[in-house]
């Protein structure tokens, strides 16, 4: 199951709510706003790197370029549609929004 | 593989329908079968042909319809969604039509997998 | 159904009732595919507990209600209503506050349950 | 007093609409003038005539018009925001109107209040 | 200065940011999902209690009535559209969504 | 402009940028409100401080971006651009990650400012 987030973790709970649901293993992709969550040195690093150890977490390039960031907190995979399309095929969908 | 993608909101206003639509082309691109857009809750505005978004910016409806034409992907808004936000069969973008619930049923089923955008 | 099989298909409400139309278009998306005979659930995460909460009146706000339909769901054989626990409790409510009898489930539970379905749709 | 209303969500979809127009009628009742209802973002959906909610539903369109016509409110939309949306003159329900942001600069400077509502 | 909410404080940050930039004496007005913050016995009570001492905190009783809120913390004071219009006579609006 | 007097108008940010158009609908209104002579002001609040993020290349979302209008506030005669701090530091930013100078105040500041306005408008 891969579960997509597409919220800031700064505004809304939705990031917090999909952590909560994860089974060990399943992938993370966070786009659109989502993509904050793993910018480099920010609140929300350690989670992330707790994550880490139990499932894996890409981020939507696109989506950090936009945004400017340029550093992801260490471990983070970051891929295009292409890549989103990739994770779509190994996995059905659980959009969190 | 084939793909269905519900898209919940409308254009412009949230990311969603671009995200929906640079998935679907990159689906494409990778030899997919991208089945149906099913259009629900504000996400019926993104096939209104009346809109006219300034010259250097996308025009939303405009691309979902070429993407019906080039590749036969279905563009379909929800009809008890449609009529509550002022979209019919006047104003459809060519190449999208309005249908009911029980068409995103058939899109959930008959797919491999049904991924959805909103916000 | 190109294979014959049943698809699992998940419901997700998670927005309160009124403040947006998202549970109440929810509703009416659950409701066209219980006459599919898939095997459907729904499952109340955060604020979407609250569209099961009794004794609400909408006249004053101008909008109709809806949550008398979440009764009618056991009689389009919609009967996996799944309530997450710590959304519950988090809000004050418990099962006695709610317009149906539903399933209390643990995080983990639901998570599973999510990781088993063909589709998941939020709301 | 005068009052003008800043509406930046389109209807049903978000119980902002709904609560700006109950705002409006009880600004009203109590003797005040509400100036404008002005529509920005999504809010500029709230003016498109061809929604036809149910039957048993209010019709969100229908009674911004009803509340121009009776109490001199003038229901404005954006130029640019309803562009992008697909709003034009042709889908205007009567009473409202399409127009610029310097207009809603003159709402916000010429009444005693600016009360906006949006999500 | 009158603050307005119309978000629940369980599902983003609206709540908790308005909260930080009031101004000792002026009222906040919980409306449409943001009555939430005000239902006796939830976790934001004692918040609530906190800000009743240096501010007036009202909720939109159309708005607890169509989500079935019968009970308040203590101190809220309750209001129908046309004492909203009365906050508005009294006071400039910040509308925080 | 009745009584002849400058009107205080603030317009807050607290939307990140791209995600919803809240931002960019904000600047375009920002920009029209700032040819009436009024006394403007732009606060920047939450996920707002986000739009000043340097470095936002837009292309491969084709979406166009607009951080560089922030830079032509200040032609516009525009120059009161706060930001909140506490928001700033929790999204691991300072000053120099932002397009435009800016400036940083606490809440207790900006709670201020807001009390003085004649209309407040969050985007």
């Amino acid at each position: 199951m891969l579960h997509t987030i597409n919220k800031s973790p700064f505004e809304t709970n939705t990031f917090d709510t999909c952590i909560r649901f994860l089974v060990q293993g399943d992938p993370i992709l966070l786009i659109e706003d989502g993509v904050y969550a793993v910018q480099a040195g920010n609140k929300f690093s350690s989670t992330i790197e707790t994550i880490l150890k139990t499932n894996p977490v890409y981020a939507l390039q696109p989506d950090l370029s936009a945004r400017g960031i340029t550093l992801t907190t260490d471990g983070v995979q970051c891929i295009d549609y292409d890549g989103f399309v990739a994770l779509v095929e190994e996995h059905q969908v659980n959009s969190w929004f | 593989m084939k793909i269905g993608i519900l898209l919940k909101e409308g254009p412009y206003n949230h990311q969603a329908s671009d995200t929906a639509f640079k998935f679907a082309e990159a689906a494409i691109a990778k030899g997919h079968t991208v089945d149906a857009v099913f259009l629900y809750n504000d996400g019926v505005t993104n096939v209104t042909k009346l809109m006219d978004p300034p010259q250097d910016d996308r025009n939303i409806s405009g691309r979902w319809s070429e993407l019906s034409q080039k590749h036969g992907v279905e563009i379909l808004a929800c009809i008890a969604a449609s009529k509550r936000r002022g979209i019919n069969d006047d104003v459809l973008v060519q190449g999208s039509s309005i249908t009911g619930l029980g068409t995103l049923t058939d899109i959930a089923i008959r797919n491999d997998r049904l991924v959805t955008f909103g916000d | 159904m190109e294979n014959g099989n049943i698809n699992k298909i998940m419901h997700v409400l998670r927005h309160a009732p009124h403040g947006t139309i998202y549970t109440y278009e929810g509703l009416e998306m659950i409701l066209i595919m219980a006459a599919y005979e898939q095997d459907l659930s729904v499952v109340f995460i955060g604020d979407g507990v609250y569209a099961l909460k009794k004794n609400q009146e909408t006249a004053g706000i101008g909008i109709k209600g809806f949550s008398k339909t979440f009764m009618a769901l056991d009689g389009y054989d919609v009967e996996k209503l799944y309530v997450d626990k710590l959304s519950l409790e988090e809000r004050g409510l418990t099962e006695d506050d709610l317009v149906v009898d539903v399933e209390v489930l643990d995080s983990a539970t639901i998570g599973s349950l999510m990781k088993e379905q063909d589709v998941i749709i939020h709301h």
